[in-house]
């Protein structure tokens, strides 16, 4: 199969405006993936498919991924003019990452028995542009795959033939799978230890250190 | 009435049979009465769907294929009343009687064809 | 036992034998003649299937009628996680049971939500809206135990009184039959608990 | 007229009332069942055996099931019945037919002579059987019905049969 | 457009009104708290939604709380019919993750036990699916009397009968007892006794063969474009095993073969997964035969307190339903930061409408019974 | 009268016996009640007997006990059982016919218990003998499907809606072969009258007309048909558990629903009793030298192998499809029920052994190819081969 | 076809009939209260907490580590350290409690546990009417003698016994070795050589 990059570089001769990128993934499988714009995603997609080359006909998993916006410490090397002499100053600025909501695609081919191909769609943030084309009219098994993503992070697919809550409740409000999904209080009074419970009860801790752990 | 029709059996058994299943249903009703309180409430009576709340009406307009069927069923019927008859004094009938009488089941077995070709004994 | 107990036994003494063999005979029909819902949650009720199935066999104790309709049923068992989104339904079937009724909660995720209960749609115990009579722990609990629950369940319904004060409630005039059906609220369920049925344990902790 | 004849003659007149009055259309239904019952009775009663058990067979069995299908039929049986519309002109049309089939039914009946012994003859089903094709007019008869019934089959499934299966099934 | 069949709902007034019933949440044969929304024509389904989210215990917002270690006994109770499987497809993603071996004796013992679910499952699901056309649990207690036997089987081995909690990361939590294997050869040998019982029993009874036969048709295009997987695809006629496809763990050193079947309906599902286990009794046979004898796990490999490099990595197996996988995110942080179930019998049922739609409610019980769903799995 | 004659007419001296106590002109009516009674308490019994006969029998099937530990072997069970139904609250739904839903189960269990009238049990045990047994049977047993009817609307449920209109579909598609496998027998035998089917068939195993060739199909039709008009598998459509959870049961609690539970045995008893007298020779001994045995032990044990067969068959097939049991009964029993008429009635003109190989090749000829007929229904039948991908 | 599938099917439920008088396997009914089926070793349920000796509590092996408390995936352990008179930290636990009602059986705890003083349990007749104090397992009801350790489970008790007594011999070996050492340096033996 392919590499990632030549990948990119054939779909990119194909949709030249596309945004194509490649995502390198240090863990030791090294399954890298490709950043797609969601603009030419659903192009891009039946290519996949229908390129007898590729004939990526079965569209394996599909989820959502929820990066909130972060905030980054570093250390920036900026000119500064002090005291009329041009300096380089170190100096720590914080600097916050806007968020983002992600779906990605594993993209398998039954016909040539090769994979996987991992897309990567972002919206352009977590509050009010979540929108992405949907793959559904590509993959069928991306339907329910696709409505998950929309119950519990949020991200609306345009073009969905039946984008309703999955799971949840048809009124539930919120989406539980975002990392900043708070959580009913709903926990009684109870023996476990678990740390939130407890937090929730409003006990406090004992405040004893934990014993010297094993020898 | 000293020797009264066989049929009046039907009749006293018919009572009886009545009052079978309406011994227990008192029994019932008295154990409600004395110990324990029947409880109808909203809720509890409402009709069983699955642990949902129930939706629609469910006294609904049926297909017109039930009403096919029965009549299909009831000439067949008719039929086989007319067979039973036939079927008992067969042993005495000359040929002739049983010729006409195949000729009858015959016709009404043509359109109990017709209706099998036209698909209307497909249930549906 | 207490007193009140002690006297209430003296009463039904007193009444007559009539009564008291019409207890025992109301009883002893009752606790042979279990029927479960067929009703199945989770992981848990795949091993009340299997204490259905030939190994275990829960026949021998007349409770293999597993009936698909909650008014033909005596008993509930609330095999496996109740999730928020199933309560209600469970509530509802368990207010169509026609009295009397019981209601085992088998298995961690019935009785407290179990493994789960850190979930945001799991609701953390089923005790929460219905009265249950029998909780079995496990996760989830050998066929076995299903059965000693059960025989832990007709101990207890031999055990409960035709009249006097500590009859079970469905025997009594002045306790409703059926308790609220929780609604879908925004993020949680309304309401979160039925405070008839059940309070929250004082936090008796020491240390705490 | 004995007290059974005139409890069976009640509850058929009474079934029968409630099943054109009640509002319920399948309440109608069922009571006209209980009048078929009744009526069946009533033939056992006057010793037409094989009359009342065909009346039970034919009429309880599967005039009954055809009625209350029909009634299913129709729009859900729980909207209550227009009340009776005496303007409309076909109230009045249903009022005519009526007065001319109650006349010609009246004016029969005064015509008619009934026979003085009313005893009914003690009939074998073997000798029914017999009869049935006894004679060339009673095959023609047997025929007729036969033909009858067919027309009757294919007639109601063709009005009742839904127009796609017209369209679809020219070959059979 | 999108790929499938629809169908038009009739509004003629003459032609009957439609009836909307609801098959679940409590019902006896959705396979747990499942529901269907049905629309039926008479007895023809004309609407079939199917409903989910009844059993949605959170199991992927609890997995990104707690270790990675934490999380094997949690997927135990995703498909709780095969709990091993469910360890397995854990550990391989987070081998992929984390980069450690897995010594051969542990292999094979996956394998084994691997196999063993297998047989649980679909001895268990064909004796559901007869129970939803209606037999009186009869198969049913034979499949359940087999399945005892390879309960009893995984007692001895992990201590649990349904949740086993066996695997970790590198290997298997602890070596086989003595006598296990011995054991394990009995029950095998045993097995194909049931298979045949079941097969006079069922295979050739003609109303089995008027139920299942041309019931639930799902063509082989729709199949791989609705990502169905494992029996279900492969009745379509699809020959797409991971074991063959992925070869992944030693599935390549085993000689076995992938029954397809031709026209894609009930009957084909339910003969597929009898061949199935029949093939898998083969791949016990020579597993058992070939068992070295060494090291349970990877040395290198720790469970408490795992902290992979960050990365992602998609694992996937032949679950006896179907691809399971499990896609993870690490950060570094001791617990992954995405953490997904890619499970076979949610995704097997997006074509459940497809294949019910103009059958009556029989057709959809049955058809819904030989995909073989479990809802722990569905919902998650 | 010698001992084994005495004890062969037990019940009916024993009715005499209580009779002679009363006066003269109530005398009949007394023995009326009496045979009612004696109907009801006895076949009521059967009734708790065959449910344990069921739960034990399918536990057995199934590899498990059944009950065993309510009483001596579990044989207090339907007794308890019934405490219990007695006991349950009875549940009405609030938006049901109440009128209807109260009298459904009572109008059930009356035709139920009213056929039984006409099955002669044992010698001179008949409790109304009349000329026209047979039709009376299959009358008063037509009205059943009001009865299931009226359970079904009126609880005001879709289930039970579906459930009753598949169960009188059914019921009445059955009732035609059923019929007419019947005829065959008033053909040959040329009587209605029970009693007279049951001596026509004297003298041994042989003379019994499930030994003729259209005596066999009749039977086997007409034991299809037993199936489905009492509602058991493989043709329970209508309390269809997995697709109708219980079908027009769904809404009755206690003992009503215990009502309908009998009236289910209650209906397949008489329908089993019908095809002994019909078929098996009532309560005649299957060989002449086993006459000391009591005809009605005859009777009750022929009864009895009918219920281990309907156990048997339940727990042992899936269920049929709804329109595939209309299927059956329209398209291929109702064609060899009419088909057989034919050929008994050849059988009663000819001289017999050549009526064997012509009915045995024309019965056949329209199996097979009826078979062929309704299989052909079906896109592909028979068996499959199964390739392996490579 | 025409019924020979079916004739097929009722000879096979008749044998099995007839099977469940003869054979054990076809009828494997345990007759549970009477008799029960015999548990594998490895067989787990609930946690205890083994103590050595003839007393439970000052015999508990638990040294309050919360290891378990930590890594149980449903944490349904709460442990508290016991301290002495001047609040130093001693190595028991004052209290551990576990949720029964939580409790997953997963045997992480057991498996964790650097000092095998947590162990999985077999029982499971445990059902009963009381959720919070009858489920609710605090350290005396968990707490369960080495000796019946040994009854559920030989296998693993005595390896466990094995690996304890080695820890210890090589604790003993370590402390002489540091005393010695001790004393070594606090004034050089002159046999030390030898």
């Amino acid at each position: 199969m392919e590499s990632a990059e030549q990948l990119r570089d054939r779909l990119l001769a194909a949709f030249p405006e596309a945004r194509v990128e490649v995502l390198a993934n240090p863990a030791p499988v090294a399954q890298h993936s490709l950043i797609i714009g969601a603009t030419h995603a659903v192009q891009i997609a039946t290519l996949l498919r229908d390129d007898p080359d590729l004939a990526f006909d079965y569209a394996s998993n599909v989820t959502g991924v929820d990066r909130p916006d972060q905030e980054i410490k570093e250390k920036v090397t900026v000119k500064e003019t002090v005291d009329g002499e041009e300096k380089e100053v170190t100096k720590e600025v914080t600097r916050t990452e806007p968020g983002y909501l992600e779906a990605v695609y594993h993209l398998y081919s039954m016909a040539k028995r090769h994979g996987p191909v991992i897309l990567r769609l972002r919206t352009e943030n977590r509050t009010d542009k979540v929108t992405l084309p949907s793959l559904t009219p590509v993959w069928r098994s991306c339907e329910f795959q696709e409505r998950e993503i929309y119950d519990l992070f949020g991200i609306v697919f345009e073009d969905h033939p039946d984008l309703r809550r999955l799971l949840m409740w048809d009124d539930f409000e919120g989406h539980p799978m975002r990392k900043d999904y708070v959580e009913p209080d709903d926990y009684e009074w109870e023996p476990t230890p678990h740390d939130a419970v407890l937090i929730k009860a409003k006990r406090p801790a004992d405040g004893e250190e934990a014993a010297p752990l094993a020898p | 009435m000293d020797n009264p029709s066989p049929y009046w059996f039907l009749v006293v058994f018919g009572a009886v049979a009545l009052v079978f299943p309406l011994i227990p249903l008192g029994l019932a009703r008295l154990w409600f009465l004395v110990f324990s309180p029947q409880k109808p409430s909203k809720e509890k009576n409402a009709v069983y769907e699955c642990g949902l709340e129930s939706k629609g009406d469910s006294w609904l307009q049926m297909k017109v294929h039930y009403y096919l069927y029965a009549i299909v069923f009831l000439i067949v019927d008719v039929e086989a009343v007319f067979l039973i008859p036939f079927a008992a004094a067969y042993a005495s009938l000359p040929i002739g009687a049983i010729v006409a009488m195949l000729f009858f089941v015959l016709l009404v077995a043509e359109g109990l064809v017709w209706a099998w070709g036209r698909g209307f004994l497909e249930w549906k | 036992m207490t007193e009140a107990d002690e006297k209430t036994i003296q009463d039904l003494r007193r009444s007559g034998i009539l009564l008291t063999t019409l207890e025992d005979l109301y009883n002893w029909g009752r606790s042979n003649s279990v029927w479960p819902l067929q009703f199945g949650l989770a992981c848990c009720a795949i091993e009340m299937i299997a204490a259905s199935m030939s190994r275990f066999d829960i026949a021998r104790f007349g409770s293999e009628v597993f009936r698909p309709s909650p008014r033909q049923a005596d008993l509930m068992i609330v095999s496996g996680t109740v999730t928020k989104k199933m309560a209600p339904q469970v509530v509802r079937l368990y207010n169509q049971m026609p009295e009397p009724k019981y209601v085992i909660a088998m298995g961690a995720c019935a009785i407290s939500g179990g493994p789960f209960k850190q979930g945001y749609n799991v609701l953390k115990g089923i005790d929460r809206y219905i009265p249950v009579d029998v909780h079995i722990p496990g996760c989830p609990p050998r066929p076995e135990a299903l059965l000693n629950g059960l025989m832990e369940l007709q101990e207890k319904i031999r055990e409960q009184n035709l009249t006097g004060e500590n009859r079970p409630h469905h025997l009594r005039s002045d306790v409703s039959g059926e308790f609220p059906v929780p609604e879908f609220g925004a993020c949680d369920l309304e309401p979160p608990s039925n405070p008839a049925v059940w309070t929250p344990p004082e936090p008796i902790r020491e240390g705490l | 007229m004995s007290i059974p004849f005139l409890i069976i003659a009640a509850v058929i007149l009474a079934s029968a009332w409630a099943a054109v009055s009640l509002r319920n259309l399948v309440h109608c239904g069922l009571c006209a069942a209980l009048s078929f019952l009744a009526t069946g009775t009533l033939y056992l009663y006057l010793n037409a055996e094989f009359l009342g058990l065909v009346q039970l067979m034919v009429y309880v069995g599967a005039v009954a099931v055809l009625i209350l299908f029909t009634v299913l039929l129709t729009r859900p049986a729980t909207e209550a019945a227009d009340a009776v519309p005496t303007k409309r002109p076909a109230f009045w049309k249903g009022a005519l037919i009526a007065i001319t089939v109650g006349g010609a039914v009246a004016s029969c009946l005064a015509v008619y002579a009934a026979p003085k012994a009313s005893t009914a003859p003690e009939l074998s089903i073997q000798e029914i059987g017999r009869l049935l094709t006894a004679s060339q007019q009673n095959v023609l008869a047997l025929i007729i019905v036969a033909l009858l019934m067919t027309t009757a089959l294919i007639g109601a499934l063709l009005l009742a049969a839904p127009a796609e299966e017209d369209t679809k099934g020219g070959g059979a | 457009m999108i790929p499938g069949v629809s169908i038009e709902e009739k509004t003629d007034p003459l032609q009957g009104q439609i009836l909307e019933v609801s098959m679940g949440p409590h019902h006896p044969s959705t396979h747990g708290v499942f529901r269907m929304d049905v629309k039926l024509d008479g007895e023809r389904i004309v609407s079939l939604k199917p409903v989910f989210g009844y059993l949605h215990r959170n199991h992927e917002k609890i997995a990104e709380d707690v270790s990675y270690l934490g999380s094997i006994p949690y997927t135990d109770r995703l498909d709780y019919l095969c709990s091993l499987t469910n360890n397995w497809a854990y550990c391989l993603a987070v081998e992929k993750l984390s980069g450690f071996e897995i010594p051969e004796r542990a292999e094979y013992i996956r394998v084994i036990v691997g196999e063993l679910t297998r047989l649980v499952n679909h001895t268990c699901l064909m004796g559901f699916f007869v129970q939803d056309l209606g037999a009186m649990g009869t198969p049913l207690m034979y499949a359940f009397r087999e399945r005892e036997k390879i309960l009893d089987l995984f007692e001895g081995l992990t201590g649990a009968r349904m949740m086993c909690n066996y695997m970790r990361f590198g290997g298997v939590r602890c070596d086989l007892p003595v006598g296990w294997i011995d054991e394990v050869k009995k029950v095998i040998a045993a097995f194909p006794r049931f298979l045949d019982e079941f097969e006079s029993l069922l295979t050739q009874n003609e109303i089995l063969i008027a139920r299942a036969q041309g019931v639930g048709v799902l063509s082989k295009e729709l199949a791989i474009n609705a990502g169905i997987t494992g029996p279900c695809l492969r009745a379509s006629g699809v020959g797409h095993d991971l074991r063959k496809v992925d070869a992944y763990s030693i599935y390549s050193r085993f000689d076995f073969k992938v029954p397809i079947g031709a026209h894609g309906d009930c009957y084909d599902r339910f003969m597929i997964r009898l061949l199935e286990m029949r093939e898998s009794l083969k791949i016990l046979d020579q597993a058992i035969a070939a068992l070295p004898s060494g090291q349970i796990i990877d040395p290198k490999a720790k469970s408490r307190g795992l902290r992979p490099k960050a990365g992602e990595a998609y694992g996937r197996i032949e679950a006896p339903k179907g691809e399971l996988g499990f896609y993870l995110i690490s950060e570094g942080g001791p617990s992954p930061y995405r953490y997904r179930v890619r499970p076979p019998s949610l995704i097997n049922l997006t074509v459940l409408e497809d294949m019910c739609l103009g059958g009556t409610v029989a057709d959809a019980i049955a058809t819904l019974g030989s995909i073989d769903i479990v809802l722990g799995e569905v919902d998650r | 009268m010698t001992l084994v004659e005495r004890i062969d007419q037990a019940p009916l001296l024993l009715q005499r016996w209580a009779v002679s106590f009363f006066p003269a002109l109530l005398q009949p009516w007394v023995a009326m009640l009496i045979s009612a009674a004696a109907i009801i308490g006895v076949f009521a019994s059967l009734f708790a007997l065959s449910t344990l006969a069921e739960r034990k029998g399918l536990g057995r099937i199934q590899n498990r006990p059944g009950p065993n530990r309510v009483g001596p072997f579990g044989m207090l069970q339907p007794l308890a059982d019934g405490i219990k139904m007695l006991i349950k609250e009875d549940i009405v739904p609030l938006r049901a016919d109440k009128v209807l839903h109260f009298l459904a189960p009572i109008a059930l269990i009356v035709p139920s218990l009213l056929v039984y009238s006409v099955l002669p049990i044992g010698r001179n045990l008949i409790a109304m003998q009349c000329q026209l047994g047979v039709l009376l049977f299959f009358a008063i047993g037509a009205s059943t499907e009001l009865s299931i009817f009226m359970a079904g609307w009126g609880s005001h449920n879709k289930y039970s809606l579906l459930g009753s209109i598949r169960a009188i579909a059914q019921m009445i598609s059955y009732e035609l072969p059923m019929v007419l496998a019947a005829v065959t027998v008033i053909l040959a035998t040329s009587s209605l009258d029970t009693v007279n089917i049951v001596e026509a068939q004297a003298g041994g195993f042989w003379a019994w007309h499930a030994f003729t060739p259209w005596g066999a199909i009749a039977l086997l039709t007409f034991f299809i048909c037993a199936l489905a008009e009492s509602n058991r598998a493989p043709f329970d459509l209508p309390e269809a558990e997995s697709e109708l959870i219980a079908g027009h049961l769904t809404e009755y609690s206690g003992f009503k629903y215990a009502l309908f539970f009998m009236a289910e045995y209650l209906g397949m008893m008489a329908i089993s009793g019908m095809a002994i007298t019909l078929f098996l020779g009532g309560w005649q001994a299957p060989l002449p030298i086993l006459n000391f045995i009591p005809s009605w032990m005859w009777f009750f044990g022929k009864l009895a192998c009918f219920v281990v067969l309907f156990i048997w068959i339940r727990g042992t097939l899936p269920r049929l499809r709804a329109d595939q049991l209309m299927n059956l009964a329209w398209k291929f029993l109702l064609p060899i029920a009419l088909l057989n008429i034919g050929l008994a009635g050849l059988w009663v003109k000819s001289s017999g052994w050549i009526a064997w190989p012509i009915s045995v090749i024309l019965l056949g000829l329209a199996i097979v190819g009826l078979g062929r007929l309704l299989r052909g229904s079906r896109p592909r039948g028979g068996k499959r081969i199964y390739r392996y991908a490579d | 076809m025409l019924g020979t599938g079916i004739l097929r099917g009722l000879k096979e439920t008749a044998r099995n009939v007839i099977g469940s008088f003869r054979e054990k396997d076809r009828l494997p009914t345990v007759m549970y209260p009477e008799e029960t089926v015999k548990t594998k070793e490895n067989f787990r349920t609930f946690p205890f907490l083994v103590y050595d000796g003839d007393h439970a509590m000052p015999g508990l092996r638990c040294v309050s580590c919360r290891i378990c408390e930590k890594e149980c995936p449903p944490q349904c352990i709460f442990i508290i350290q016991e301290r002495d008179e001047n609040n130093k930290a001693v190595k028991h636990p004052r209290v551990f409690d576990i949720d029964f009602s939580v409790c997953m059986q997963c045997g992480i705890c057991a498996e964790v546990c650097p000092f095998d003083a947590i162990k999985m349990d077999n029982i499971y007749e445990l059902a009963g009417e009381d959720r919070f104090t009858g489920l609710l397992v605090d350290k005396h009801r968990l707490a369960k003698s080495n000796h019946y350790y040994h009854q559920i489970k030989p296998t693993e008790a005595n390896e466990v016994d094995g690996r304890l007594a080695e820890d210890k011999r090589k604790a003993e070996e370590a402390a002489k070795a540091k005393a010695a050492a001790a004393a070594a340096k606090a004034a050089p033996p002159p046999t030390a050589a030898t």
